[in-house]
């Protein structure tokens, strides 16, 4: 079973949270072009992790559920990446002979 | 005795080479197959149990075979990959001196229309030798417009405008089927592709009463509507002057531009505020969604299409009077 | 890859050991990584949710950005805070029930319950402000696309934002509401004194749940809030 | 056999059977076993209602004319025969019924790790089944078990909704199969059952859950989008308004390619089983087999846009996913060349259940094959939604799934039951099979590169000949699956004492009681030899 995590930690994180939280909010009334759904996503990336690493215990976890961690997110990439790699492409028409 | 026939006819290069493609993979699993039979049936008569009590030896693996039995069957696939991309990719872009013909599917029929105003239902005519481009368009769900005597189908997919395209070279009377399931009577959205010589063709043209080439159809449509109102033929009026657009790219009012191709033209007449040219404001014009047909709509792309061309030389061409030519949308 | 399970006959069985285990530490074990697992599945079913999203987002990004000025970041940016606090007294009431404070773990199982509930209320005022504004696209009655901020090019597109906003925050609420259930009955037990340092598997394991639905709105925020803010003034 | 005449007979041994009595003990029930034996018992009336589909199907093809239903009625008979067929008898099959039952005991378990999710999977399936048959009952689907959209959406006027959320409800209970079996692999194994010497139809169940839980929910929540588009009109997969229906395909394919190999890889894992049981000989290649049961896994995932190279979807998509199909035939190929170095020098014998091994290899070799011509770009453009594609799922799914889940019923029917089915029948009915199972689907790849579309009621007249060989096959195909049925319920009363391991078998499962004690085992196994030791096994008895 898991080794017992001080409060402090737990505090610290939530602070951490709380921060990133109005920095999306403050960093949104900015216009970055498109950076700005990088620059939030990146945020909420980083949050989700901390929640992971630290509320969840990922961190003191066995490699196994990090194992399985990762393979939920790589398969929503697959399903994005090779979904979007449609969307992305269907308007190049090749100009002439390819081969 | 019924007719049982074992290979479809090849009506054009295109399924001749699919069929080269098919017998070349055949062949292979043939082999394969036979191999792999063969061997378990060896096994199974020569390995069989003679008595209860005896126990074969042991034998693990061996890394060497593994490897051999991956890469090579893997090698044997790519040139499957490769030759059959090939064919799709030849398939994909149709020739710039393709005939057009404009279909829509429909529960459950097939409409066809040629440039020169002809239209037919669930039959295609073509003559042999000349690239036919096909427009597909779908009034209600996804069909598959399919020619088996030519190795190709493409679905027709609603909201948006499919293309396929192929040159038949033997003259005859091919099946053309719906291939993708479309409701109850999916299964009678069949017909018939002629394929016929040049002359057969051009009588063929002629023999059919037509109320007009399609652009002048959709010069009619275009005054009937009202479009003639501000989309003017000389100037710019309440709407951009069509004339000599098509093909170029417009600067839009949102930024960015758009190519003028038949899918914005449909767009632009089912949605006219999504994509709105520099310089005119949304809400002007109204939205013809549920009021046109989709042959309609391609009669009204057909018409702008035949204002002139920005990219062919000599362009506006003035072919709003003048009948188009029979065989060609583009000149 | 040696087997990690050491077999021994434990003379004094945990009242909470079920028959199949071998003991305490198989059943946490198997507890915990069968919530990831399940979490795995949950990942995968908001994912569907975010594809679709993505690919109708990146079809037509001014639409949404548009559509994202009916959305009030100020909701929004209060739920999340909402949330990662009731993810703090959760992770604080595992903590709790681990180390046997009975006091401390019911305190902040009823916090988090508090805070779940504020983040629903919340969420309700939220959805009460789009019917009113008539941005609801499944009732006929309640939808209407107009006014400066609604460009009419968009009608459509923002039809279907709409819908992914209430599909996506309507399952997250769902995923809330039975987390409420599932720390209700938690509190019960709790009560009993069921938890303590040798068994306190369920409070985890429905801490787990409680984080991952923090995180799915974690993600909801940016994405449905805030991807149109700086256009307000176009 | 030998082994059998050591049990004595006085008296019935304790067993999960004998155990306790009365529906309740068995509606109620904890026991992996009897929730194994509630599931056999439910997908065999799905199996059944399914297989009355496909004669009816078959029986309409046999004229060119549709004469014998309406358009209307034969749409929806196709479409019942696929959603029962595939949700409610495939997707759980061989998990369900004979990994539910084996799985446990072939890692030394007293039983699954979460026993009541376990029943609770069983009763979600069985509401999901409801669903279906209620709509059914109600007047059936009409939109072909793909639900394509905008028909499924807008145009169907049949009961979508209803069949959409059975199936909604029944991927639950695959993904909670999925999920016991995963925590159970992971963290149930007897001491000494290391990942190395675990069976390889535990490997292939374990590959299998993972596609459950990664798979099912996209198209739980697709289904879902498709609920709301039909129930509300809100634009999501309506191209009228700015929806895209191709991105229905997208997620329905994201599961449901995958799906098809959640109904092969168990099956795999089966005839793997079986092949080095009745060659008596360790198998050949044990890692590639289980890695390539992982490898079709995660490849599978990659390869779903193969089904949609003529939607318009962009043609460089069409190439890569093309290129990974190509990939993924790898690890099958690597499993059907073990299974055949397996018997080099084994000692084979052909009880029923190694005849369907034989067949399983040859049809699913012929399947494999296909799916390489569909794989294919150009030629997909050709073959796709024809019969050729008809003819392929079913060799893969009939000839593969089918057959493998009933070599591993004859395989494991003694220690399910405790009793041993008629050999001389046993043998018959697999014959029948594998003659019914090709004459009924090979002339279908001849229909289909000739042109035949699938889904039509009427068809052109000059595919009747091969048409009506179909129909014929067909009939010895459903008479190949009765037989089973009526000897394998005979020999629950009349059938021999099996005793524990009638066919000198390896495993775990074997060294129990048949019918097992409820928790398995007297004592938790240990393990201290290697994997498929038949050769050591052997020199004991000789001995």
């Amino acid at each position: 079973m898991h080794s017992v995590t001080p409060v402090r930690t737990y505090v610290l994180i939530w602070l951490i949270l709380t921060i990133m939280t109005g920095v999306t909010f403050w960093v949104s009334t900015i216009n970055l072009g498109p950076w700005n759904i990088v620059v939030a996503l990146g945020i909420a990336a980083f949050k989700m992790s901390l929640v992971i690493w630290f509320f969840m215990h990922v961190r003191t976890d066995n490699p196994l559920t990090k194992l399985f961690v990762f393979a939920g997110f790589f398969w929503i990439a697959i399903l994005l990446a090779m979904t979007l790699g449609d969307y992305f492409s269907r308007t190049w028409m090749p100009g002439g002979k390819f081969w | 005795m019924p007719e049982l026939p074992l290979w479809p006819e090849a009506a054009s290069k295109v399924a001749t080479d699919v069929d080269h493609l098919y017998i070349y993979i055949s062949l292979v699993s043939v082999v394969m197959t036979v191999l792999i039979f063969a061997t378990i049936f060896i096994f199974a008569v020569k390995y069989r149990r003679r008595s209860e009590s005896e126990v074969p030896q042991p034998i693990h693996g061996s890394l060497r075979l593994e490897i051999t039995w991956s890469i090579i069957p893997f090698l044997v696939m790519l040139t499957f990959f490769w030759w059959g991309a090939k064919i799709y990719f030849y398939n994909a872009v149709p020739p710039p001196n393709s005939m057009d013909v404009y279909v829509v599917g429909k529960q459950w029929m097939w409409k066809l229309q040629y440039p020169g105003g002809q239209r037919e239902i669930n039959e295609l005519h073509v003559p042999i030798g000349q690239p036919v481009k096909l427009t597909l368009a779908s009034e209600d769900v996804i069909h598959s417009f399919f020619i088996p005597a030519l190795r190709i189908k493409h679905d027709v997919v609603p909201g948006h405008y499919d293309t396929m395209w192929f040159t038949a070279d033997k003259p005859g009377r091919y099946h053309l089927f719906c291939a993708e399931y479309c409701g109850t009577e999916h299964s009678g959205m069949v017909g018939w592709v002629t394929v016929m010589s040049p002359a057969d063709y051009q009588n063929w043209l002629a023999g059919g009463g037509s109320s007009g080439s399609m652009a002048q159809q959709g010069e009619r449509l275009f005054e009937q509507l009202g479009c003639s109102g501000c989309h003017l033929l000389d100037r710019q009026g309440r709407g951009p002057m069509l004339r000599g657009m098509y093909g170029s790219h417009v600067q839009l009012a949102g930024g960015g531009t758009a190519l003028v191709d038949d899918a914005y033209i449909r767009e632009s007449i089912l949605n006219p505020n999504a994509k709105i040219t520099a310089g005119y404001k949304p809400n002007v014009m109204p939205s013809f969604q549920g009021q046109l047909s989709e042959e309609q709509i391609l009669q009204l792309v057909v018409y702008v299409k035949s204002l002139g061309n920005a990219n062919a030389p000599g362009a506006p061409a003035a072919a709003s009077t003048a009948a188009a030519p029979a065989q060609g949308g583009k000149q | 890859m040696a087997d990690t399970h050491v077999v021994e006959a434990e003379h004094a069985h945990s009242p909470h050991l079920r028959h199949h285990f071998d003991d305490m530490h198989q059943q946490f074990d198997s507890a915990t990584f069968g919530m990831w697992v399940f979490l795995l599945t949950e990942i995968m079913f908001f994912g569907g949710m975010f594809g679709a999203y993505t690919v109708y987002r990146s079809m037509y990004p001014d639409a949404f950005a548009a559509t994202s000025n009916f959305m009030n970041p100020a909701y929004g940016a209060m739920n999340t805070a909402v949330l990662i606090v009731s993810s703090l007294t959760m992770a604080l009431a595992v903590r709790a029930a681990h180390l046997g404070q009975q006091k401390i773990l019911q305190i902040m199982l009823i916090l988090t319950m508090i805070f779940g509930l504020g983040f629903l209320v919340i969420k309700g005022f939220e959805y009460h402000e789009h019917w009113v504004d008539m941005k609801v696209p499944l009732f006929a009655g309640h939808w209407a696309w107009d006014g400066p901020n609604a460009p009419p090019q968009f009608a459509h597109q923002a039809q279907i934002l709409f819908c992914f906003y209430f599909f996506m925050t309507g399952f997250h609420a769902l995923h809330m509401v039975v987390g409420l259930g599932i720390m209700t009955t938690i509190f019960v037990m709790a009560r009993k004194g069921t938890f303590g340092p040798e068994y306190y598997t369920p409070v985890e394991v429905s801490g787990l749940y409680w984080h991952f639905v923090d995180i799915v709105w974690i993600f909801l925020f940016p994405l449905l809030y805030l991807i149109g803010h700086t256009r307000n003034l176009i | 056999m030998s082994t059998a005449l050591q049990e004595p007979e006085v008296k019935e041994t304790p067993n999960y059977l004998n155990a306790e009595y009365g529906w309740k003990s068995w509606l109620f029930t904890k026991d992996h076993k009897r929730i194994a034996v509630l599931y056999l018992i439910s997908i065999s009336i799905m199996f059944a209602l399914g297989g009355v589909f496909a004669m009816l199907i078959r029986l309409e093809m046999l004229t060119p004319a549709g004469d014998l239903f309406n358009s209307d009625t034969y749409n929806k008979i196709f479409t019942m025969h696929g959603v029962v067929m595939v949700f409610f008898f495939l997707i759980p099959s061989i998990p369900a019924t004979l990994g539910n039952f084996i799985l446990p005991m072939a890692i030394g378990a007293k039983d699954l790790a979460f026993p009541r999710i376990n029943l609770l999977s069983w009763y979600i399936y069985v509401v999901g089944a409801l669903f279906a048959l209620a709509a059914i009952v109600m007047g059936g689907v009409d939109t072909g078990w793909t639900f394509y959209t905008p028909f499924s959406t807008t145009y169907s006027n049949t009961f979508v909704i209803t069949a959409a959320v059975g199936v909604f409800i029944s991927g639950f209970s695959s993904i909670t199969t999925g999920l016991n079996f995963i925590v159970t692999v992971h963290k149930m194994r007897a001491p000494g059952m290391t990942w190395g010497r675990l069976p390889l139809f535990v490997w292939a169940n374990y590959a299998t859950s993972l596609i459950q839980v990664l798979g099912t929910p996209v198209v739980a929540i697709t289904l879902a989008l498709v609920g709301l588009e039909r129930g509300f009109h809100i634009g999501i997969f309506d191209p009228a308004i700015g929806g895209d229906p191709i991105l229905f395909q997208h997620m329905f394919w994201f599961y449901s390619h995958p799906a098809v190999y959640i109904m092969i890889l168990p099956g795999m894992g089966v005839i793997s089983e079986l092949v080095t049981c009745f060659s008596r000989k360790g198998v050949f290649g044990y890692s590639f087999i289980a890695g390539s049961s992982l490898g079709i896994a995660i490849i599978g995932f990659l390869v779903w846009g193969h089904h949609m190279f003529v939607t318009g979807m962009s043609m460089y998509a069409g190439l890569y996913f093309s290129l990974l199909t190509m990939l993924v035939a790898v690890p099958s190929a690597i499993k059907v060349f073990n299974w055949t170095a397996t018997m080099f020098r084994g000692s084979i014998s052909y009880e029923t259940p190694m005849l369907y091994a034989f067949g399983f290899i040859g049809l699913f070799t012929i399947g494999g094959l296909t799916g390489l011509f569909l794989g294919t770009l150009g030629l997909d453009v050709h073959l796709t939604d024809t019969y050729f594609v008809v003819a392929h799922f079913h060799y893969v799914m009939v000839g593969g799934m089918v057959v493998a889940y009933l070599g591993g019923l004859h395989f494991w029917w003694p220690k399910i039951t405790g009793k041993m089915y008629p050999e001389g029948w046993g043998k018959f009915s697999a014959l029948l099979v594998f003659a019914g199972f090709n004459l009924t689907f090979f002339p279908q790849f001849i229909t289909g590169y000739l042109g035949q579309p699938r889904r039509y009621h009427a068809y052109a007249p000059e595919f009747q000949v091969l048409n009506v060989m179909s129909t014929a096959g067909a009939s010895v195909l459903g008479l190949g699956f009765v037989i089973p049925l009526v000897y394998l319920l005979w020999s629950l009363k009349y059938g021999k004492p099996a005793g524990n391991n009638p066919w000198g078998a390896k495993g775990l499962e074997w060294e129990t009681t048949s019918p097992p004690p409820t928790f398995n085992f007297e004592e938790t196994p240990v393990v201290t030899e290697e994997v498929y030791a038949y050769a050591k096994h052997g020199e004991v008895e000789v001995g």
